[in-house]
C-alpha cells in the first residue's frame, strides 16, 4: 500500500504538527503528550475523548464548542498512554471533573483506567462513558463489552452539549451514558485498511466477499458473504439494527452514515436512501441524517450505520450549535 | 563458572539480560505483528518494539544499584510510550512485580519467581483476564509457575529460565485453542481458534531471551 | 473493485434521492433533471456549479449560503446536459442573473455555453468563470486551456460571498475571475479510481509509482516516478507550484489540501505540515488552512495542493460566512 | 431489387438504420470505454450507450414521415441525456445536420451528404476544434468527403457509405498520431501518440453500421 509518509514511525508526531499548523487558532498542543485541547476553556464539567490515531478525522476532529474539550492520541491503532489522558484531563479540567468518552476496547480502558487512578491524587476528579454501540461484537446479556464505532459521534456530541449548558459532571454522565444506551451500529468491510508501519493490511477479505458485522481494527464480524446490491446489503444490516434497538413506529431517530475510508460519499448516499425508505416504512421518525467520513480506519473499504434514538432531553443536545474542524452543527 | 552455576545476577547483569530480551522482542516484530493480524488488530510488534525502544533509550546510559529500579524503569518506559492494551499490561508485568518488593542488588531464582508472580497477580487485577482468556497471562501464568517450582527444586537460574520458557511456550501453544475475550480479538469467538495470542507469544520471547542471555554468560 | 452500488446505470439518481432525503431541510430538487438547489433563494447574482459526478462531495456539497445556489449534476465523470443546467438556472434566477462556474473541461464548457444559449431566449442572463486552476495541465502561454481541480472551492467560496454581498453580475464575475486566476493547483496520484460502470479503474500505476501532476480524471500529469518521503513529494510539488505563481514574502495565501478518496486525512495533515514549513520559510503568509476531501474520483489515492493569493477583496470574501452541507465558515 | 441497386431510404428505413446503428454503438461499449481510458476519461462507451438507449425509446414507437424529425430527435435524444464533451457534439452530429435543411421525406445520397456535412460545420463551430486535433472530426471529416464525392459520382447508397465507412476508418487510424487538444485528453500532449481517438471511433461505428444495416436491405 502506498502512502505519502516518511519515517512510518514519525506519523503521528508529524501530523499533530500538521494539525496544529492548520488549527493552532483553536487548538492548543499539550506540552510533552500526544494531546490536543481547545485554546479557550470554559468553567465547566470538560470532555475529554481519545483512542489510537488512525480512524482520523476522529478523535481530534471533534475537538470544539459544544463537544469535546479535548482528545489523547495514540500511536496507530493503540490506545494512548496513561501520562497523555493524564496531561490532557489536568489541561482542561476547571476543577468541575473531567468525563472520559472513549470506544469500549482492552487498551483504551487499561489506559484510561490507569490515568483515572493517577488523577486521583491529583485530585481531578473523573467519569468515565464508554461507547458500546457495536451491535453485533457482543450478544445482549454482555452489552457491556460491546466494542465502540461510529457512535462515539453521538455520545460525544451529547455530552459536549450537556457539558456546556452548564450541568454537573454527575449530571453530564449520566445523560452522556443515556446517550450510549440509545446508539446502535453496525458496519460492513469490503476491503482492509494498511498500518503505516507494518505496510500489511489488517485483514484479507477476497475480491468477491464483504464481512457484515466487521469492527473498525478488522475485528471479525457475524459473517463473511458474497458482495451483492446496495440495497440488499442495507436491509440485512438495517434488519439486525432494528431487531437490536426494538425500534417501533413510536420513535425517532438520528442517523449517521459513517464511511471507513475509501468508501465513496457516492456510495454512502446510495445505502442512504435505502436506510431512510426502511425507516420510513416501518414509521420511524427520522430527526436528521448526517452522511460522513468520522470514524475512519485509513484507507478501509465499507461503512457502518448508526442510529441514535432520541427523547426530547437527547433531541435538544443534539441539535444544540457545536463548532470542531470535523463536526459542525 | 560456566551459566549452568550461576545462581544470581547482579544490577548490571539483569539490566543487560533485559535490554538483550528487548533486541529479540524487537527482532521479532514481524512475527508479534502478523500474530497479531490474525486475530487482533495487527499491531502488537509495532507497540512492542516501540515500549522496548524506550526502555533502551532510558536505561542504556544508566548505571543502577537495585534490581527494583531497573524493573521500575523497564515498566515506566513501556507504559509511557508504548498506549494499547499491552503498554499497560507489559508495563505492569515490570512495574507490578517491584512494586511491594524489598529492595534488592541481586536477582536470584527466589526474587525472580517473587517478582513474576507480583506482577502476574497485579496483571490479573488491572486486565480482569485469567488464564484460558487467550491472552499473555496463558504464557505468563505458566511461566510463573515454573519459576516456583524452581524455587522449591533450589534449581540454578539456566535450569528455572529454561522451565519458564518451556512452560511459557506450552502455553502459547494451548492458546490456539482458547477463545478470546480480552484485546481487540474479544468479539472472535470461536473463530480464534488455532491463532495463538499475540502477547502470549511475547512473553515467550522475553523469557527464552532470559535464558538465551544466561546461558551465554560466561560460556 | 467492489462497489456499494445497485444498477450501475442509477448510481447518480440513486445518489441524488439519498441526498434529498438527508437534506430536504436545505435542499429542493430542480424537477425533470439532475439538479439540485437551495430550498430558500434570495433577490441576488445566482451561482450556479455543476460537472461530471463522481467526485462528491463537490459539486452539491457546496449548495448553501454564502456559496452556490444551484447546481447541475452529470453522469459519472460526465458534464451534465445542457437542459440540466437551463433548468437549474432557470430555477434560481432571481432576475439579476446567473454566474456559472465550473472546472474547465471540453465537456462542461460544451453543456454550459450551449445551455447559456438556450437561456438568452428565456431572458436568462448569464455569464461564465472556467476554472483553470491545474498549473501542470498547460504551459502559462495556454493558461486559459488549464484543467480545474479543487481550487473549484475557491472560486465558489469568493463568488458566493460577492453573491450574497448583493454585488451584481457583472461584479460578482469580475472578482470570481479575479479568484480564479489567483488560485494556483497541483495535485498527484497514488491509485486510481474507478467507474461504477465499467468496474475498471481509469489509468494504472505501478505499485511504486505515482504521478505528479496527473488530473482528477486521470489525466496524465507530467512525470510518473518512484513512491517517494511524503516530504520530498511536497517539496517537488510546492516547487512547480511557487514557480508558477510567483508568491514573494509580501503576499498571503489560503491553503488546501484536498484528499482524492481514499487518501487518509493523516498523510493529508503530514503533507500540510510540510507545505506550512515550505511558505514559513519563504515568509509567504497563512491566512487559512483547510485539509479536507472536496474533490475526489471515487477512491483514487492521491492529493492536491491548491494557493489562494490574496488581497484584500478576495480575503473579505474568502472570510464571509458560508453554510452548505460539505463546506462551512 | 438488392442492396446494391438502393439510391433511397424512405422515412421508417432511415429509423430502422440510426436504431441498428445505435445497437452497435451500445455492442461496442467495451471497446469505447476501452479506447477513452487510454488517453480520456474512461466513460465514452458508457456516454454513448445512454444516448443511444435514449434514441431507442424515443423513436421505438413513434411514426415518421420526415427524415428532418428522426434527424432532430435522434440528436435531441442525446444532448438532453448523455452529458459529457460527446452529448453535445455527437448529438450536434444528428442535430446541425437537418437544423436549416428542407423537409426530407426520403433519405438519398445527395441528402446524406448535406446533413453530414451541415453537421461537420456545426461542430466545427460549437467545439473549434479541427482536423487533427484528435476528436471524432478526424472521422467524420473524411467521411463526409467520401459522401460528397459519392454525390459527383452518382454512387448508390451502398457505395456512398461504404466510402464514408473507409474514410472514417482511415481517420481513426490517423487519429493515433495526432496530439490531442480537446477534450478531457487536451492535456496528455504527446504521450496521447500511438492512441486513437474514441469519438473518432464511435463516428466509425455509426458509419460502418449504416453500411451494414443497407448491405443487408432485401438481401
Ligand atoms: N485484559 C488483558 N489482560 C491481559 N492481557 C491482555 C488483556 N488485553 C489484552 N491483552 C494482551 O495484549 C495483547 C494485544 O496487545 P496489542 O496488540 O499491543 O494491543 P491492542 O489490543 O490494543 O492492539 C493481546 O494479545 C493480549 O495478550
Ligand atoms: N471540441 C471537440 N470537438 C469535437 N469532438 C470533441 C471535442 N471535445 C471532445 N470531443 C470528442 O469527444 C470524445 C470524448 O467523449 P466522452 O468521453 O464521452 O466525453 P468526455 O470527454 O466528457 O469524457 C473525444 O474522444 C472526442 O472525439
Ligand atoms: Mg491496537
Ligand atoms: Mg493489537
Ligand atoms: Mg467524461
Ligand atoms: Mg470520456
Amino acid at each position: 500500500m502506498k502512502k505519502v509518509i516518511n519515517n512510518p514511525g514519525d506519523v503521528v508526531e508529524e501530523m499533530l504538527e500538521g494539525i496544529m499548523r492548520a488549527h493552532h487558532g483553536s487548538f492548543q498542543k499539550v506540552e510533552g503528550v500526544n494531546g490536543i485541547v481547545k485554546k479557550e476553556l470554559k468553567d465547566k464539567v470538560a470532555v475529554v475523548t481519545g483512542g489510537g490515531s488512525g480512524h482520523e478525522p476522529l478523535f481530534f476532529g471533534v475537538v470544539g464548542d459544544g463537544l469535546a474539550d479535548g482528545v489523547a492520541i495514540g500511536n496507530v491503532f493503540a490506545a494512548p498512554t496513561p501520562n497523555t489522558v493524564q496531561e490532557v484531563a489536568k489541561t482542561v479540567d476547571s476543577g468541575k471533573g473531567v468525563l472520559f468518552i472513549y470506544g469500549n476496547y482492552a487498551g483504551d480502558v487499561l489506559n484510561f483506567d490507569m490515568a483515572a487512578e493517577l488523577l486521583e491524587f491529583e485530585d481531578v476528579q473523573t467519569t468515565t462513558v464508554k461507547v458500546t454501540d457495536d451491535v453485533v461484537s457482543a450478544p445482549l446479556e454482555r452489552k457491556e463489552d460491546r466494542r465502540g464505532i461510529a457512535g462515539d459521534i453521538f455520545v460525544i456530541k451529547v455530552a459536549g452539549a450537556a457539558a456546556e449548558k452548564g450541568l454537573s459532571l454527575e449530571e453530564v454522565t449520566a445523560v452522556s451514558q443515556k446517550a450510549n444506551e440509545h446508539t446502535y451500529s453496525i458496519g460492513v468491510a469490503l476491503s482492509p485498511g494498511t498500518i503505516p508501519d507494518s505496510g500489511e493490511p489488517t485483514f484479507t477479505l477476497a475480491d468477491d466477499e464483504i464481512e457484515l458485522g466487521m469492527g473498525i481494527h478488522g475485528e471479525p464480524g457475524m459473517e463473511r458473504t458474497k458482495l451483492m446490491p446496495a440495497d440488499e446489503l442495507t436491509n440485512q444490516l438495517m434488519e439486525k439494527l432494528l431487531d437490536e434497538s426494538q425500534l417501533t413506529s413510536d420513535d425517532e431517530v438520528s442517523v449517521l452514515i459513517n464511511g471507513l475510508g475509501s468508501t465513496t460519499l457516492m456510495e454512502l448516499f446510495i445505502v442512504n436512501r435505502k436506510v431512510a425508505q426502511i425507516l420510513d416504512e416501518k414509521g420511524i421518525g427520522i430527526h436528521d441524517i448526517d452522511v460522513n467520513n468520522y470514524c475512519t480506519t485509513q484507507e478501509m473499504g465499507g461503512f457502518s450505520i448508526s442510529l441514535l434514538e432520541l427523547d426530547d432531553e437527547l433531541k435538544a443536545y443534539y441539535d444544540a450549535p457545536a463548532n470542531a474542524p470535523y463536526y459542525k452543527k | 563458572m560456566t551459566a549452568t552455576d550461576v545462581k544470581k545476577l547482579d544490577a548490571a547483569q539483569t539490566k543487560a539480560m533485559i535490554l538483550y530480551a528487548g533486541e529479540k522482542i524487537r527482532e521479532n516484530k514481524p512475527l508479534l505483528t502478523k500474530v497479531d493480524s490474525a486475530i487482533g488488530d495487527g499491531d502488537h510488534g509495532i507497540g512492542m518494539s516501540v515500549g522496548f525502544e524506550k526502555v533502551e533509550e532510558n536505561l542504556k546510559d544508566q548505571e543502577f544499584t537495585t534490581i527494583n529500579d531497573i524493573f521500575k524503569k523497564t515498566g515506566m518506559s513501556m507504559v509511557q510510550s508504548m498506549g494499547g492494551a499491552s503498554g499497560v499490561i507489559f508495563g505492569t508485568m515490570f512495574l507490578g512485580g517491584v512494586k511491594d518488593l524489598d529492595s534488592k542488588s541481586e536477582l536470584d531464582v527466589p526474587v525472580l519467581s517473587e517478582i513474576f508472580s507480583a506482577s502476574l497477580d497485579a496483571i490479573k487485577q488491572r486486565g480482569k483476564a485469567s488464564l484460558g482468556d487467550k491472552t499473555m497471562i496463558d504464557a505468563l501464568e505458566p511461566a510463573v509457575n515454573g519459576l516456583k517450582e524452581s524455587v522449591t527444586d533450589s534449581a540454578t537460574l539456566l535450569e528455572a529460565l529454561k522451565k519458564a520458557e518451556e512452560n511459557a511456550a506450552d502455553g502459547v501453544e494451548k492458546s490456539k485453542n482458547y477463545i478470546a475475550k480480552f484485546g481487540r480479538a474479544k468479539s472472535l469467538g470461536e473463530r480464534a481458534l488455532g491463532n495463538q495470542d499475540a502477547g502470549a507469544t511475547s512473553v515467550w520471547i522475553i523469557f527464552k531471551s532470559m535464558r538465551e542471555w544466561v546461558e551465554q554468560l560466561n560460556k
